[in-house]
């Protein structure tokens, strides 16, 4: 407790520190403290967006040279203090139409090509003003000093930094963090994508744009080689990395000794600092790995409590103690709480709850889904099953709105949802598993179950959404793990973290895509009955498997796929009796 | 209609300075895994070599390159094992290094641009050879670039034949998709990798030389060679040598048609605004990832 | 004779493997049952140097396999005939089949046999012989399994380890997969087979061991396994 | 761990390609442009001319590094050795003035009125970069305490500096900008040594035009290609309406980007134009990518001016006897054998040959600065600004004195002929009162 009161008053106490700084009469102090407030914040406000979702963007010369460029043009029209504001906007409009133009590319590609963009607005700002104005350079002549300058900059730190702290404890920054760890896990969880990155790249974008606008008075002159100087980009990314990319601290924690490292390393050493500064660099990339703040692993994360030594899970297959299921999940009747988010209708009342008519997906020839429909109802289980890319999957993705068909029609509580985006479905109230476990392993279960609380659209408070998720692990049995990172649990347990995650949007529809895969069989009878327990309560399930047990033990009706089509329909004695199944899929006499 | 084909063609033989630039870096990178952010530096070196040696021994810098080939694969082959395999042996995997050799190629581009830096300062290099017009379809273009060209056809020719003909190049291939499950074959990556490696190193070191017979370039220069070299390798798909090739002939026409029919002053916008498109668009580069 | 002895791996502080020994004799098949977690695939890979053991031994036909174990020479241990299937894995996705048969033979211990070999695996797989051109990324899971196997196969194995070769797979491909490995054992190919359906396997198996935590608890043959109440309980399921 | 890792990997990519940019974007040296507008930098209710150091001591005494006869100066010098400016920078600032320090110890030092001192540089690399550059000067001036500044390379970093040198009360005797009337009222020490640019335009290029079509040499077909680059465009907006106005007919006016890494689109639509002569306003880089397509090519113009180049030695150590006729900024006189014997000097000491539009310039400066803290005989800056403002110095380029803070004596267009020993010299052949020979025009064929 007190370290963490220690760590909550150790940042105003240095910026106000910092803010002194000034005062010692020491010009080059100023000087020095311009660079780091300047890096700093850069890079701070490149971690909060690239932190979390692992977008590396090179485009902040571009946003920079913008917001330096707004003042060079326009600070004897327009006052000093309405400019700040003007550059954030076109900042973060800029940033904006980049951000819905390329999210979609990532990794290296969106890297290098953020690097294309920004040498393209170069490229073409250049032209552009030479055509226009005749010149390239622009003189901005003001009476801003270095100190005004040295406090605006600590003043734009103060506001990114809490910015970024309160974003870490929003939902925005879970989303952001979701993104990062799984794009796709958090459309399912309802999470909207690429509204929430293009808005947090326009934010950050926005406080660089100003940096440039703070900083464009200090250099008196301009031309797009300055503003748009792409060492920037470079500079803070490496502050950035060092320092330790994903921490609160660590932009600050690699600004703060780097620029002062490279300032005295080049006061030393003019000719050969690249070369030291070089070899630095290695040494550091072998010896510090995960940055500056790799070495101290307990200041991990500010707002997630330390995580507890692992326990070895319960429900572990061991032979001497053969495992009995636990008991709270099965046992919690339907209906009895109140606050559970899970649906607790009539089981099978027999209305249509999705219908999926003439549906037809192909990947570049190759036909995955060709002409199916079924109807499931309300309050059952449905099985698909059928061979390895019969296109079992596949249909899953269509209906959970991962790939779009080529033909048909999808179906929900009577609206057509065919074509709309994987956040959209699931906030209707369809949610999926994955056939390979997708968790976060850094991330505690909490934060795995809470988003999909909130960004279902069904609790509108942080705690709200809490309450509702620590319930829900609750109920599965996980309520001694709330606190676990994810990658600490064992395999079952990940498997019902999923699930949790699933159920946490409060479907009306559970899409499980082999979910009891890769478990023993005691493991699976756990998780058989899990999903009993959920047909218990009225959850209308769709379940992928090929587990012919369970297929026959959970299922109502089901169908069989073979090669993109539907060829049995019916409950499971029935299909698995038909010898066209048989033949296709299971084999001989199923024994499995 | 004959200033078409001008544009074409000279085109074509710019763009192949751009091709061979790119076919190192996306063997380097697409193949041996290592973004070797060097390039650039390397290839400097290789052209300071070159220079060197004309102006104080008018040697002929095509006999500078079949001098600095082999030199240069032994210096990337050298810095492999020592840099990227020890990395890779502390890190226990090829996929979990990837990260950290990109920091560590990095601070070897410092290095190598550093020690550079401080022998030879900023100062330009420059000296002209082969500069004899050559007549091709009706437009004539200098003998060095047209020698580049070819050169690119050729290490593209050779490194697409080895790929694709040879049971090594497949190995090598394989380590490309799957470098910590390509040792259950049987295959020696390091070995192999670092051959690689050290393969791209000489195609870069032969880009080296060439550039130094038409250019002029100094020292920091080098990293705008990696990063156009970068751009080319992501456009043709990365560890694809014909993509790199195609790649760059369309950069060099595109510049060259756009200098001649809109405005010289948007070439450069041009090829950015070409591989922004080509990104955005076709994800895998020109002709996908795989190596065909 | 493939024997592993004693072996323990650590990841970090946590111990996967404990003093674990199997023995596999030419042309037997052994399968290793276990929990997720237990270890199995750990036994795997640092039998075949993908993960560096703190202590044990190797031994392949009397040839001490550990100082190439220690020094994670993956390469040089499959020159000497021990190959590995790994879990989902064990193809080069972007390449095509043929060309995956190809690198099989990469060892040159196996170049010789190369052409025979390739007959053979095609003979059990005949499924790839129509598809040498496809690439294997565009093929079906188990589809997958067999360019694995049949790759493995190619580098003209005497001991074959495979780590879950059906899961995700179809019953009937399942099936077709573990059925084809006595014929492969026929060849005089031992086989160390890591597997999660315990029916399936213990019915192509002649002896089974059991991993819990990094211990092995139990080694048995198949049917005596199959026959074990505690193993029936934990492993093959209650119907 | 392992998922880290994963996502390192893609943070550390984009760092490394980040990285590359570190050098990549900057472009040429920029050895230049005019400002215009002029509110004064220094912070309300501080006088304009009063600097702390002055006002704490007006007289303040040199540094004294020992108490042994040798006394030391301290020059302080943030200039580019790296980055994109380094290849101007290297060839001119750092390598005229070690030079100039060599000369000037072994010449036993700078005779203040208190004794002799020697000359230490310290310098710092502002990595081409303006911020670096501020913050490298204010800590020569605050943590090295130095005697006197030497100004950085570029236009933009120059100007970035101007509020520091003039709050400080140091002197900016700079080369590598324009200084315009405005700046020398805000900064009354900010001095360039370099001339201006409507001078080299007008008087210079549009001159010289005007002199060989009166010979009737050539005709009235000007081609105007340029870099776009603000030192380019400084030229460029004089030139055309001087142009226009002389008679001339402008068939070509395009700028083409700073990296380009051809012309040959560019030269090939020129020599369809037919020009009589080709006036380029261009940069080094590109400068040098004009010949090849105009030999490859066969045209031969029978002007070929391209500004910032070929006055560079490696023009004619690349180009070798295809120079010859070829102008550009600068020049020198070669029946000036002290300008002579200071190249000389120069190729001996850097093991390379200087700029010979700059060489002598920089050597003159620091001519100029020596001599001006020998009149004033110790460290008082202001003094020794002033003297610099009005003084008349006696250097390699003759008598020396400032108009408006900016120099105006200079040889503005040169241009590579055969000397009598058979070699190529870059001698000047504009302003024709001083200049060392006639125009070669038309220009001599390409050879082989």
């Amino acid at each position: 407790m007190m370290a963490s009161i220690a760590r909550t008053a150790a940042l105003p106490l240095l910026l106000l520190l910092a803010a002194l700084v000034p005062f010692s009469n020491n010009d080059f102090y100023v000087a020095l403290g311009v660079s780091l407030l300047m890096y700093a914040t850069l890079a701070t406000a490149w971690g909060v967006f690239a932190g979390p979702t692992k977008y590396i963007s090179l485009a902040t010369a571009a946003f920079f040279g913008v917001g330096a460029y707004t003042v060079g043009l326009f600070y004897e029209k327009i006052p000093m203090l309405l400019l700040y504001p003007l550059a954030a906007i076109i900042g973060a409009v800029l940033a904006a139409f980049v951000g819905l133009t390329t999210l979609r590319i990532q990794g290296m590609y969106f890297t290098i090509f953020t690097f294309g963009l920004a040498e393209l607005i170069r490229q073409f700002m250049t032209w552009y003003q030479r055509n226009v104005s005749g010149s390239v350079g622009v003189y901005i002549l003001t009476d801003i000093s270095a100190r005004q300058i040295y406090w605006s900059l600590l003043v734009l730190l103060a506001l990114t930094l809490l910015g970024s702290w309160l974003l870490s404890r929003s939902r925005w920054g879970l989303a952001l963090l979701m993104i990062g760890e799984d794009e796709l896990a958090a459309r399912h969880s309802g999470v909207r994508t690429t509204a929430v990155k293009v808005i947090a790249l326009a934010v950050t974008s926005a406080v660089i744009a100003v940096v440039g606008a703070i900083v464009a008075p200090r250099w008196t002159y301009l031309d797009p080689n300055i503003a748009f100087n792409p060492t920037l980009s470079f500079m803070r990314a490496v502050i950035a990395l060092l320092g330790g990319m994903q921490r609160f601290w660590g932009p600050l924690a690699g600004a703060i000794p780097l620029v002062i490292l490279f300032d005295q390393l080049n006061a030393r050493y003019p000719t050969s600092y690249t070369l030291i500064l070089g070899l630095l660099f290695m040494v550091i990339v072998f010896v510090l790995p995960d940055g500056i703040l790799g070495l101290l692993p307990k200041l991990q994360r500010l707002r997630a409590p330390a995580a507890p030594a692992v326990t070895p899970a319960p429900g572990a297959g061991t032979l001497s103690e053969p495992v009995t299921p636990a008991a709270p999940a099965r046992q919690a009747s339907p209906g009895v709480d109140g606050t559970s988010g899970v649906v607790t209708t009539a089981p099978a009342t027999g209305t249509t709850l999705l219908a999926v008519r003439d549906l037809r997906k192909t990947f570049g020839g190759i036909v995955a889904v060709d002409g199916l429909s079924f109807e499931i109802r309300e309050g059952e289980v449905f099985g698909i099953i059928g061979p390895n890319g019969s296109g079992k999957t596949t249909v899953l993705n269509l209906i959970s709105g991962v790939y779009e068909p080529d033909r048909g029609e999808i179906v929900f509580l009577g609206r057509p949802i065919t074509g709309k985006p994987p956040e959209e479905i699931a906030r209707l109230g369809i949610a999926r598993t994955f056939q390979l476990v997708r968790i976060y392993p850094a991330l505690t279960c909490l934060d795995h179950v809470i988003p999909a609380a909130l960004f279902g659209g069904h609790a509108r408070t942080l705690m709200e959404a809490r309450d509702h998720a620590v319930h829900i692990l609750e109920e599965l049995g996980m309520g001694a793990f709330l606190h676990v990172p994810a990658g600490q649990l064992n395999f079952i347990d990940q498997k019902r973290l999923e699930l949790a995650r699933a159920l946490a949007l409060r479907p009306k529809l559970l899409l499980l895509d082999e979910w009891l895969a890769g478990l023993n069989p005691s493991e699976m009878v756990i998780g058989m009955e899990l999903i009993e327990s959920l047909r218990g309560r009225g959850m209308t399930i769709v379940l992928i498997e090929h587990l012919m047990q369970a297929v026959r033990r959970l299922c109502d009706r089901c169908i069989v796929m073979s090669f993109g089509q539907k060829i049995a329909e019916g409950v499971p004695e029935d299909v698995l009796r038909d010898p066209e199944v048989v033949r296709v899929y299971l084999g001989e006499a199923d024994d499995a | 209609m004959a200033s078409l084909l001008d544009a074409l063609v000279t085109g074509l033989v710019y763009g192949g300075v751009y091709a061979l630039l790119a076919l190192g870096l996306t063997l380097q990178y697409g193949v041996a895994r290592i973004l070797n952010l060097a390039y650039g530096d390397f290839l400097i070196a290789a052209a300071v070599f070159a220079t060197l040696l004309y102006q104080h021994y008018q040697l002929s810098p095509l006999v500078s390159l079949v001098l600095v080939a082999p030199i240069s694969f032994l210096v990337h082959l050298l810095v492999y094992h020592l840099v990227f395999v020890q990395l890779e042996r502390r890190s226990g995997s090829w996929r979990a290094m990837e990260a950290s050799s990109i920091l560590l190629a990095f601070g070897l581009s410092f290095v190598v641009s550093g020690a550079m830096l401080a022998i030879f300062g900023g100062k330009l290099f420059s000296y002209s050879y082969l500069l004899v017009p050559v007549h091709i379809l009706g437009s004539v273009v200098p003998a060095n670039r047209l020698l580049a060209f070819v050169l690119a056809l050729v290490f593209g020719g050779i490194a697409y034949l080895l790929l694709v003909r040879t049971r090594i190049g497949t190995a090598i291939r394989a380590i490309a998709v799957d470098p910590d499950g390509a040792p259950l074959a049987g295959i020696d990556v390091r070995r192999w990798a670092g051959i690689t490696f050290a393969f791209g190193g000489i195609i870069c070191a032969a880009g080296g030389v060439l550039i130094s017979m038409f250019q002029t370039f100094n020292v920091p220069m080098g990293v705008s060679f990696t990063l156009k070299a970068l751009v080319v390798v992501i456009m043709g798909g990365v560890g694809n040598a014909v993509g790199a090739l195609v790649a760059g002939l369309i950069l060099g026409v595109t510049e060259s048609f756009v200098a001649r029919y809109v405005s010289p002053g948007l070439t450069l916008a041009a090829v950015y605004g070409l591989f922004v498109l080509a990104v955005l668009t076709m994800r895998t580069g020109i002709l996908g990832r795989a190596l065909r | 004779m493939l024997e592993i002895r004693e072996l323990t791996v650590h990841y970090g502080l946590h111990e996967a493997l404990h003093e674990v020994s199997i023995a596999v004799a030419p042309g037997e098949i052994v399968v290793v049952l276990g929990a997720n977690g237990a270890g199995k695939s750990t036994l795997l890979k640092a039998t075949m140097g993908m993960v560096r053991p703190t202590r044990g031994h190797v031994t392949l036909d009397g040839l001490d396999l550990t100082s190439l174990i220690r020094r994670r020479l993956t390469h040089q241990i499959v020159e000497q005939g021990l190959v590995l299937v790994p879990e989902r894995g064990g193809t080069f996705t972007d390449l095509t089949v043929q060309e995956n048969l190809t690198l099989g033979a990469f060892p040159r211990r196996a170049r010789a046999r190369e052409a025979e070999l390739r007959a053979f695996a095609l003979e059990l797989f005949p499924r790839l012989k129509e598809r040498l051109h496809q690439r294997v990324g565009t093929m079906s899971g188990g589809e997958q399994r067999m360019v694995a196997v049949a790759r493995a196969l190619l580098s003209a194995p005497r001991f074959l380890l495979l780590d879950e070769p059906t899961l995700g797979l179809a019953p009937v491909l399942a099936k077709q997969l573990l059925r084809v490995l006595p014929q492969i054992a026929a060849e005089g190919i031992g086989i160390l087979l890591v597997e999660q359906n315990a029916q399936l396997s213990l019915s192509v198996a002649q002896r089974g061991a059991v991993l819990s935590n990094g211990h092995l608890v139990h080694a048995a043959s198949a049917a005596e396994l199959r026959d074990d109440p505690a193993v029936r309980a934990a492993y093959l399921g209650s119907e | 761990m392992r998922v880290s890792r994963r996502h390192f990997l893609v943070t550390a990519a984009a760092f490394g390609a980040s990285a590359l940019l570190a050098a990549c974007g900057g472009g040429e040296a920029t050895p230049t442009p005019a400002p215009q507008a002029t509110p004064t930098t220094a912070p309300a209710g501080q006088q304009p001319a009063a600097s702390p150091t002055q006002g704490a001591a007006p007289a303040a005494s040199p540094t004294v590094v020992s108490t042994q006869p040798t006394k030391t100066l301290r020059f302080g010098c943030a200039v580019s050795l790296s980055g994109p400016l380094a290849a101007g920078a290297d060839v001119t600032i750092v390598a005229s003035y070690k030079l100039w320090q060599r000369d000037v110890n072994e010449a036993g030092g700078f005779q203040l009125s208190d004794g002799r001192y020697m000359i230490d540089i310290i310098w710092a690399d502002d990595q081409s970069n303006p911020e670096e550059c501020i913050r490298q000067t204010q800590r020569l001036i605050t943590q090295e305490k130095v005697d006197f500044l030497i100004p950085p390379y570029s236009t933009g970093i120059n100007h970035a500096v101007a509020p520091i040198y003039h709050q400080n009360g140091y002197p900016q005797a700079a080369v590598a900008t324009w200084v315009t009337a405005e700046d020398a009222q805000r900064f009354p020490y900010f001095f360039s040594f370099l001339g201006n640019p409507d001078v080299y335009a007008v008087d210079g290029i549009v001159g010289l035009l005007k002199y060989l079509n009166e010979q009737g040499k050539i005709g009235k077909r000007i081609a105007m290609p340029y870099v776009d680059a603000e030192f380019a465009l400084d030229f460029v907006k004089p030139l055309r309406p001087a142009l226009k106005d002389a008679g001339f007919d402008v068939v070509y006016d395009q700028g083409y980007p700073q990296d380009v890494s051809d012309l040959q689109s560019v030269v090939t639509e020129i020599m369809r134009l037919e020009p009589d002569a080709v006036v380029g306003i261009t940069y080094p880089n590109d400068t040098m990518l004009y010949v090849p397509p105009m030999k490859v090519l066969g045209f031969n113009p029978p002007v070929l001016f391209l500004a910032n180049g070929p006055n560079y030695y490696f023009f004619y150590g690349t180009y070798g006897d295809d120079a010859e006729g070829v102008m550009g900024l600068g020049g020198i006189d070669v029946r000036n054998q002290q300008i002579v014997d200071l190249y000389k000097r120069f190729a001996e000491f850097n093991g390379q040959e200087a700029d010979r539009w700059g060489g002598h310039v920089y050597y003159m400066v620091g001519q100029v600065i020596q001599q001006a803290f020998e009149r004033v005989g110790k460290v008082d800056r202001k003094a020794i600004g002033e003297e610099i403002k009005n003084g008349t110095f006696d250097t390699v380029m003759g008598p020396v004195k400032l108009t408006n803070n900016v120099f105006l004596g200079h040889w503005l267009i040169g241009q590579w002929q055969r000397q009598p020993d058979g070699k190529l010299e870059y001698v000047a052949i504009m302003p024709r009162d001083r200049a060392a020979a006639e125009p070669l025009v038309p220009k001599p064929n390409w050879k082989s």
